[in-house]
C-alpha cells in the first residue's frame, strides 16, 4: 500500500507539468486551426529541440544544487570552432599548410572544446570553491569573448551540404534534430536513473554534507555532471550552427534562461536534489508551444512578453494546485 | 582492536580532544560517556575518518591508520551511525542504504532488484514494517534512525561505531536494536556506544570510557558500576536524582482545553476525536509509540496545520483562533519541536539571535533592535539553562546536541508562554541537563504555567508528569493520574490492538 | 597635428552601439583602421546596446584623456546628453551611421539614411510583387531606433497599395536563429505568402532558411538590410531578392578623416552629411561586395 | 579572548572581498596613471549607483534564499513611467484635460510602481508557492512587455533640468547618484543589522521551518523583501532616467545578473542566510573597477570580456583562500 502510494506521487510529479501542458495545447488548438497540425508539431520539436539538449545537462547541474550560466556561451563557442574548422582547418603556418577537418573530426573537436569549458567550470567550483554562479557566470563573459575572438565578430557562413544535414535532414520521417534530442534524454534518463552516477547526483544535491559521509567522491561527480553540461551545450552548438548554415557569434544569448526556465517549469528544485529528466523535457515542450503559439495567434510582440509571463506563471500554479491535492 | 593515542582536536576556539586515549576491545561493547560537549561525537568522528585532520595516532589491529575520507574508514571496516542524521530525504529507503555503494550489473547500471531485496532482508532483521521504496522524506524522525542503523549493518564491517543511536526510537525498537548488538558481539564486532540513556549501558556495555571536556578522566570495564557511579565520573561530583512529591496541581479552572480534535491528511486519520484539557501549574505528559500522532497533536495546537482540522480549543475558556504558530506564540502557546536540526535551529546563526528570536519586536524600541536587551536575555539563559558555548556570537551548529537543544528551549520560555509543549525535551540530553531539564519544568510548572511533555521515555514522562495521556493510533487510550500509573498499564494503553 | 602636448599621438576612442553584430564590428574595425593609418591611437568601446553603459563609456574616455570620439550611438534621444558632455569637456564627437537628436552637439554626423533606404526597398519590393499579395514583416528589436526607422520608411510605400496586406509582423531581434523559428511558426498560419520583409540580413537569411525548408524557396520575395556578406552572396545566387547597402567602410573612414581634419583646424563640418543607401538586387549585384561597393 | 576571536572572523568576513578589491585596484593604478584621480573615482562611483541600488535589494532576497530576476525590467517599467509622466501627465480624454504631474509626484509614482511589481512577485511567491526564479523570470518578461507597450518601443526624452539634477548634479561636492546611493546603503544596513525584520531575514534564508515555528510571519517578511526589491528597481530605473535624461524602452536589459554577480562576489550564499550589505557594496565596486579598468587600458573589447571573467574568478578564490586561512 504505501509502496504504492509513493509511486503514485511520484509519477504525479512527474507529469504534473503535463496538465499545465495539456491546458495549453487545448487552448491553442481551440484559438488556431493550424495549431494541432502535424507539420506544426515538428516545428515545435525542432525548434525546441536545442533548448532540450541544453536543459538536460542544465537539469543534471541544479539536481547537484548548481547552476550554469555558460551555456549559451559555451554553445556559441563551440558553434564557432566547429564551423571555423570545417570551413579553414587549422592553419599550420611554418609549412604554409593546413590541418583539414572532416565533418566527423570537426563535430568532435566541437564537442572537446565544450567538454573542456564544462571541465573548467567543474574544476574552479570543487578545487577553489568559486560558488556554481560565478563560476560559470565568468564562463559566460569568457566563452563569449573567445568566440569573438575566433570569429573576429563575424559569421563563418556555408559550411557545405554534408554539415547541413544535421540541421535540417530527415531520417526514418523524423528530423536529425529531434533524434538528437531524443537520444540525448534518453541517455540522461538512463544516467538518471539506471546509474550510481545518477544517485549520487540527486544524493549531493539532497545532502551534500550525508553524500559525502556516505563515501561519495563530490568534487568528482561536480566534474563530470559540469562537464556533461559543456558537452550538451556543445552539441546544441553544433545544431544551431547546421541548422543556420553558419556560425553566429551572438548565438545563444540568454539561452541560460531559457534552459534555467524548462528545468524549473519542469519541477527540478533550484536547491537541488529533487527533479527529473522528463519534467525538463515537458518544461521546454511548453516554453516552445508558448512560443509557436503566440506566433501562429500573431500576438503583437510587445504582447506577447506579457501574456509569455503570465502563461508561465499560471502552468507553474497549475501545477502546484494538482501537486497539492495529490 | 582499534586504539587512540594521544588524539587531539581543536576547532577556531574549541579544544575539543586532547590527548584522548583509549582502546576498543573486539567482542565487547565500549560505552562512551560524558556530558554535552565532552567531545565524543568529535573522538568518534575522528575514527571514522569524518575529519581527516587531528593529532595523535590511530591503530587498527596494530597497524597505523589515518583515513582521508569516510570511504576509506569504510573501506577498513568502520562504519558509523552518526548523532545526526545523514540521510537524502529524496531519495528512497534503498537508495538511501545502498548510498555510495550501489550493486550493479556488468553493464554498470543498478541492479535495483538486488538492492531492494536486500533491503527488504534488513528491514524486516529492524523490523521496521515499511517498504523499501518509500522515501525517506517521508518517514518518521523514528524510522530515519532506524534507516541510519540499517547503513551501518549493511557494511558488516569489524567496528560500528553508534553515536546515539537511539535517541529517536521507541523501546520496541531499542529491544531490537540491542538484539542486533547482542549477536554483533557474538561475531567479534568492536562496538562503540554512545547514549545518554544510561539504563541502556548497564544492559550492553562491557566496558566504558568517560570523556570530559576533551580527555580522557576514566576507563574501567562496567561491572560492578551502578548509575550514581557513572554520574559522578561523568559529572565529576554528585548528582541527587530528581524525586518530587509536588501536590497534584490545585483544580482550578483549565488553561487549555481541546475537544474533539480529529483531523485527515489525505485518506488518513492521525488524529481521532482528541479531547483534554490542562490546568494550570499541570505538567501533562503525553506517551504513545511511535506513530501514535503525539508529534501531530502538539501541532495542530501550535496552527501549523490550520484549516486541515476540526475540533475547538479554549485557552482560559476563550476560543483559541490559531492560523499559524506565530498568532500560537501570541496567544501564549509554544512548542519545542521534536527535531531540532530540521525544525528548531537556524544553524547559521549565533546562540543569541535563536535565543531572542521569538521577541525580537518586544525587546527592540522604535522598531530598532535594542543590543543590550538581546544580550542579557542570551545571557540569562546561557546561566540558567547552563548552555555551553565559547560565546553568545557562536553560530548553533558548532554547539553539542545538548546544547543546541537548550537554546531552543531557551527561545520558548524568552516568550514567557501560558502554554509550553515540549516534544520529546531530553533526545539527545546527558544525564546531568537532563535532571535541570526536569527541575526546570516542575519550577515552571509551579509557577502557574500548563506543560505538556511528549516523550518516549516512560521513566522520564513517570518522573515529570502530574496526569499521564496515552495515545495510541491518533486516539486517547488512558488517562492515568501520577498517583495511580504504573509502567505496565500505560505500556498497555500505547501498544495498538489491531495488529 | 597628430601629437598631442607630450608628443604622443592623439587618442581617438571609438564608442560603437554594439558588436553583437557583424555590421558594427565592421564600422568599428574600419574606423580603427583609418584613425590608425592617420596616425592616430584609437580603441574600441561596445555599448552593448545598452545607453547606460554608453554613458559610462563616454565618462571613462573624457576621464583618461581621449581627444576625439567616433560614436555609433545606441539611441537618438538617450545618446544626447553623453554627446553634450563630451563637448562640454571640449572633446569633439562625430556620429557615424546613426544620428543624435541634436543641432550642434555633435561635431559632425555621417549618417546612413536607413528610412530612405527603405522606401528604395518598399518601391522594390512592390514591383517584385506586382503590387498585391501577402508579406510578412521581421522587426528587428523592437526598443531600437532603427528597427522603427526601417519599417517606416518600408511602410511609407507599401501602406499606399491596398492589396498588399501584411499578414503578420513578428519580431526576431536582428536574430538569424530566432527568425527562422518565427518564420517557420508564420508559415503554419499563413503558408500563403508571397514575400517577406526583414529589417536586417541575419533575418532575411533564417526567413529564407524556414523558406527552403518548407519548400517555399523561390516562390516567394526576401528582402533585407545591410549588405552583409551572407546576403550579398545570397543574392549573387539568386536566393534573395535583395538587400540595402549601406557603406559602413565610407562613414567609418570619412568620420577618421573629419576627426583628422579638426585637429588640424577645420571647424565648419556640414551639421549632417547622409549617405545614401543603395538597394542591391540581381540587376546591379556585380557592383557590390560586403558592406561596400567593389573597386 | 574567544569573543575577541569571532568578531574578528567576522569583520574578516565582512572585508573578505576588500583584499581582492584592494589587489585590483594597486594592479590598475600601476597599469594606468588615469585610474587614481579624483575624477575617475568619481566616475566609478557614479557608475556603480546604479546596480548598488538594484544589488541592496537583491541581497535582501537572496537572504531570504530567493531571487530576483526581474529587477531590470522593473527598472525600465518605472524609468518609462517616470518619463512618461513627467512628460505627458495622465490624459483624462472625457474632458480633453491631462493631470500633470510635479517632479516629487512622478518619483513618488515610480515608486509606487515598483513597490506594485514587487509586491506582485512576493505575492506570487508566498500565495501561490510558484518559486522565485520562476515568479520572477515571468515578471521579467511582463515588465518588460508592458514597458514596450507603455512607449510604444521608443525612448521617452528630454524630461527638463530639474529631472536631470538627480542623474548629472552635485550635492556638497559629491554626485546625487552616489548620494542616492549611499543613503541607499545606509537604510539597508541599519534595516539589516538593527531591525527584527533584518533579523526575520537572516532567519527565513537559514532556516524557514524553524522561523516559522519561532513565531515569524514568513509570508509577509518575503512579501515585503520582494516589495523592497521593486522599489529599489525604480530607484534605479530614475536614475538611468534622469542620467540619460530620457527613458529607454530597453533599459535594464541583463542587470539582473550584475546584480546578482555584485551580491555573490560580495559573499552572500545563493541558498540564503548569509551574506552582508556592505559586501554586496564591495562585490559591486569590484565589477565597476573593473569595468572602468580595461576601459582606461588598452584592452580590446573582446578581450576585455575574457579578462573580465578571469579576473571575477581570481577574486573570488582570493577571498576563499584569506577566509580558509581565517
Ligand atoms: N565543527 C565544529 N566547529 C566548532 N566547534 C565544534 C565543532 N564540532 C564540535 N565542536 C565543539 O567541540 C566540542 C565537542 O563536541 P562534540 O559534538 O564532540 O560533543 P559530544 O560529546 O558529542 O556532545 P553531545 O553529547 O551533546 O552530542 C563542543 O564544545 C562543541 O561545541
Ligand atoms: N504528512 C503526512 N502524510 C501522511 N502520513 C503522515 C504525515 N505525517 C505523519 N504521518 C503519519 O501519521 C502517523 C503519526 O505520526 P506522528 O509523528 O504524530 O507520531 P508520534 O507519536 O509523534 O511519533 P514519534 O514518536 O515518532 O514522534 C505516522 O504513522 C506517520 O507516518
Ligand atoms: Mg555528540
Ligand atoms: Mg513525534
Amino acid at each position: 500500500m504505501p509502496m504504492g502510494l509513493s509511486n503514485y506521487r511520484a509519477s504525479l510529479t512527474r507529469f504534473q507539468s503535463f496538465i499545465a501542458l495539456l491546458i495549453l495545447c487545448i487552448a491553442l488548438s481551440l484559438l488556431s486551426n493550424k495549431f494541432l497540425t502535424i507539420e506544426n508539431g515538428w516545428n515545435v520539436l525542432r525548434q525546441i529541440s536545442v533548448n532540450v539538449c541544453i536543459s538536460v545537462g542544465m537539469t543534471l547541474v541544479v539536481l547537484t544544487a548548481g547552476i550554469d550560466l555558460s551555456v549559451g556561451s559555451i554553445l556559441a563557442f563551440s558553434g564557432a570552432v566547429a564551423a571555423g574548422l570545417l570551413k579553414n582547418g587549422i592553419p599550420w603556418p611554418a609549412h604554409d599548410l593546413f590541418i583539414g577537418f572532416t565533418l566527423l573530426g570537426t563535430i568532435v573537436a566541437a564537442l572537446i572544446v565544450g567538454a573542456a569549458l564544462g571541465f573548467f567550470n567543474g574544476w574552479m567550483i570543487t578545487r577553489f570553491k568559486v560558488p556554481p554562479f560565478v563560476a560559470t557566470l565568468a564562463m559566460l563573459t569568457i566563452a563569449r569573448g573567445l568566440t569573438m575572438l575566433s570569429t573576429k565578430g563575424y559569421p563563418i557562413s556555408s559550411l557545405g551540404s554534408k554539415f547541413d544535414f544535421i540541421g535540417s535532414g530527415w531520417l526514418l520521417g523524423i528530423p536529425v534534430l529531434v533524434w538528437i534530442s531524443a537520444v540525448t534524454v534518453i541517455l540522461a534518463v538512463v544516467l538518471v536513473r539506471k546509474t550510481p552516477l545518477g544517485r549520487y547526483i540527486y544524493a549531493i544535491g539532497g545532502n551534500e554534507q550525508a553524500a559525502r559521509l556516505s563515501g561519495i567522491h563530490i568534487n568528482r561527480v561536480k566534474i563530470i555532471v559540469y562537464t556533461i553540461g559543456g558537452i550538451l551545450a556543445a552539441v546544441g552548438g553544433i545544431m544551431v550552427t547546421s541548422r543556420l548554415d553558419s556560425a553566429q557569434p551572438n548565438a545563444g544569448t540568454n539561452y541560460e534562461l531559457d534552459s534555467i526556465a524548462a528545468v524549473v517549469i519542469g519541477g527540478t528544485s533550484l536547491s537541488g536534489g529533487r527533479g527529473t529528466i522528463m519534467g525538463t523535457v515537458l518544461g521546454a515542450i511548453i516554453i516552445g508551444v508558448l512560443n509557436n503559439g503566440l506566433v501562429l495567434l500573431d500576438v503583437s510582440p510587445f504582447w506577447q512578453q506579457v501574456i509569455k509571463g503570465l502563461v508561465i506563471l499560471l502552468s507553474v500554479i497549475v501545477d502546484k494546485m494538482n501537486s497539492q491535492e495529490a | 582492536m582499534l586504539v587512540a593515542e594521544k588524539i587531539g582536536k581543536r576547532f577556531t576556539g574549541v579544544i575539543a580532544l586532547q590527548d584522548v586515549s583509549m582502546q576498543l576491545r573486539p567482542g565487547r561493547v565500549t560505552a562512551i560517556i560524558g556530558e554535552n560537549g565532552a567531545g565524543k561525537s568529535t573522538l568518534m568522528k575522528i575514527l571514522s575518518g569524518v575529519y581527516a585532520e587531528y593529532e595523535g595516532r590511530i591503530l587498527l589491529n596494530g597497524a597505523e591508520v589515518r583515513f582521508a575520507n569516510p570511504k576509506e574508514a569504510q573501506e577498513k571496516g568502520i562504519s558509523i551511525i552518526h548523532q545526526e542524521l545523514n540521510l537524502i530525504p529524496d531519495l528512497s529507503i534503498t537508495e538511501n542504504i545502498f548510498l555510495g555503494r550501489e550493486l550493479t550489473d556488468r553493464w554498470g547500471l543498478l541492479n535495483k532488484k538486488a538492492m531492494r531485496e536486500r533491503t527488504a532482508l534488513l528491514l524486516q532483521r529492524l523490523k521496521l514494517n515499511v517498504s523499501a521504496d518509500i522515501l525517506v522524506r517521508d518517514l518518521k524522525v523514528g524510522q530515519q534512525q532506524v534507516i541510519e542503523i540499517a547503513k551501518a549493518l549493511l557494511l558488516e564491517s569489524q567496528v560500528i561505531i553508534m553515536d546515539e543511536p537511539t535517541s529517536a526510537i521507541s523501546e520496541a525498537e531499542v529491544e531490537i536494536l540491542f538484539g542486533i548488538i547482542e549477536q554483533l558481539r557474538a561475531e567479534g564486532k568492536i562496538i562503540a556506544y554512545i547514549s545518554h540513556k544510561l539504563d541502556e549501558l548497564f544492559r550492553i556495555a562491557d566496558d566504558f570510557v568517560v570523556l570530559r571536556d576533551g580527555q580522557v578522566t576514566e576507563t574501567g570495564t562496567m561491572k560492578g558500576i551502578d548509575h550514581d557511579a557513572i554520574v559522578r565520573k561523568m559529572v565529576g561530583r554528585d548528582i541527587a536524582r530528581l524525586e518530587h512529591n509536588r501536590a497534584p496541581a490545585d483544580a482550578a479552572e483549565d488553561l487549555l482545553s481541546v475537544a474533539a480534535l480529529s483531523w485527515h491528511a489525505g485518506n488518513k486519520q492521525l488524529l481521532k476525536n482528541i479531547s483534554f484539557s490542562l490546568r494550570r501549574g499541570e505538567v501533562l505528559g503525553i506517551f504513545g509509540l511511535m506513530g501514535a500522532g503525539r508529534t501531530e497533536l502538539l501541532e495542530c495546537i501550535l496552527g501549523l496545520h490550520a484549516g486541515e482540522h476540526t475540533g475547538d480549543m479554549r485557552l482560559n475558556g476563550v476560543s483559541l483562533d490559531v492560523r499559524s504558530p506565530r498568532d500560537a506564540i501570541r496567544a501564549g502557546l509554544v512548542l519545542v519541536p521534536e527535531d531540532r536540526k530540521k525544525d528548531g535551529l537556524i544553524p547559521g546563526l549565533d546562540v543569541k539571535t535563536n535565543i531572542s528570536l521569538s521577541i525580537l519586536r518586544s525587546l527592540g524600541r522604535n522598531g530598532l533592535l535594542n543590543n543590550q536587551a538581546e544580550r542579557s536575555l542570551a545571557e540569562h539563559y546561557k546561566d540558567s539553562l547552563r548552555i555551553k558555548t565559547p560565546n553568545l556570537e557562536q553560530q548553533v551548529r558548532h554547539l553539542s546536541g545538548g546544547n543546541q537543544q537548550k537554546v531552543i528551549l531557551a527561545r520558548c520560555l524568552a516568550t514567557n508562554p501560558k502554554v509550553l509543549m515540549l516534544d520529546e525535551p531530553t533526545r539527545g540530553i546527558d544525564v546531568n541537563a537532563k535532571n535541570e531539564i526536569y527541575k526546570l519544568i516542575l519550577e515552571l510548572a509551579e509557577s502557574g504555567l500548563g506543560i505538556i511533555v511528549v516523550s518516549s521515555e516512560l521513566p522520564e514522562i513517570l518522573t515529570v508528569s502530574d496526569r499521564i495521556l496515552v495515545l495510541c493510533e491518533g486516539k486517547i487510550s488512558g488517562t492515568f493520574p501520577r498517583a495511580t500509573a504504573g509502567e505496565d498499564d500505560i505500556l498497555k494503553a500505547a501498544i495498538p490492538k489491531t495488529i | 597635428g597628430t601629437r598631442d602636448g607630450n608628443g604622443q599621438p592623439k587618442k581617438i576612442a571609438i564608442v560603437v552601439s554594439t558588436l553583437n553584430n557583424p555590421w558594427f564590428v565592421f564600422l568599428a574595425q574600419t574606423a580603427a583602421a583609418k584613425a590608425k593609418a592617420l596616425g592616430y591611437e584609437s580603441k574600441i568601446f561596445d555599448s552593448q546596446n545598452n545607453t547606460a553603459l554608453e554613458s559610462d563609456h563616454f565618462e571613462n574616455a573624457i576621464a583618461s584623456g581621449y581627444n576625439a570620439i567616433l560614436f555609433n550611438p545606441t539611441d537618438a534621444k538617450g545618446s544626447v546628453i553623453n554627446v553634450k558632455k563630451a563637448k562640454d569637456a571640449g572633446i569633439p564627437v562625430f556620429c557615424m551611421d546613426r544620428e543624435i537628436d541634436s543641432r550642434d552637439a555633435a561635431t559632425s554626423q555621417i549618417l546612413s539614411d536607413s528610412y530612405s533606404g527603405c522606401i528604395d526597398l518598399g518601391k522594390l519590393f512592390v514591383k517584385a510583387l506586382n503590387k498585391k499579395g501577402n508579406y510578412v514583416e521581421l522587426l528587428g528589436i523592437v526598443s531600437d531606433d532603427n528597427t522603427w526607422n526601417r519599417s517606416k520608411g518600408f511602410h511609407s510605400v507599401v501602406d499606399n497599395y491596398p492589396h498588399l496586406k501584411m499578414v503578420a509582423q513578428q519580431s526576431a531581434d536582428f536574430d538569424r536563429n530566432k527568425a527562422m523559428e518565427v518564420m517557420e511558426s508564420i508559415l503554419q498560419a499563413h503558408p500563403d505568402i508571397d514575400g517577406v520583409f526583414a529589417g536586417n540580413d541575419a533575418m532575411a537569411m533564417g526567413a529564407w532558411q524556414a523558406l527552403t525548408a518548407a519548400g517555399l524557396a523561390g516562390k516567394i520575395k526576401v528582402i533585407g538590410f545591410d549588405g552583409a556578406e551572407d546576403a550579398i552572396n545570397s543574392i549573387k545566387e539568386g536566393k534573395l531578392t535583395a538587400t540595402a547597402m549601406q557603406f559602413p567602410k565610407t562613414i567609418a573612414e570619412l568620420a577618421a578623416t573629419d576627426a583628422d581634419e579638426y585637429f588640424k583646424g577645420k571647424r565648419d563640418f556640414p551639421h549632417k552629411l547622409p549617405i545614401p543607401v543603395d538597394v542591391v538586387s540581381a540587376t546591379n549585384i556585380d557592383k557590390y561586395t560586403a558592406y561596400g561597393k567593389k573597386n
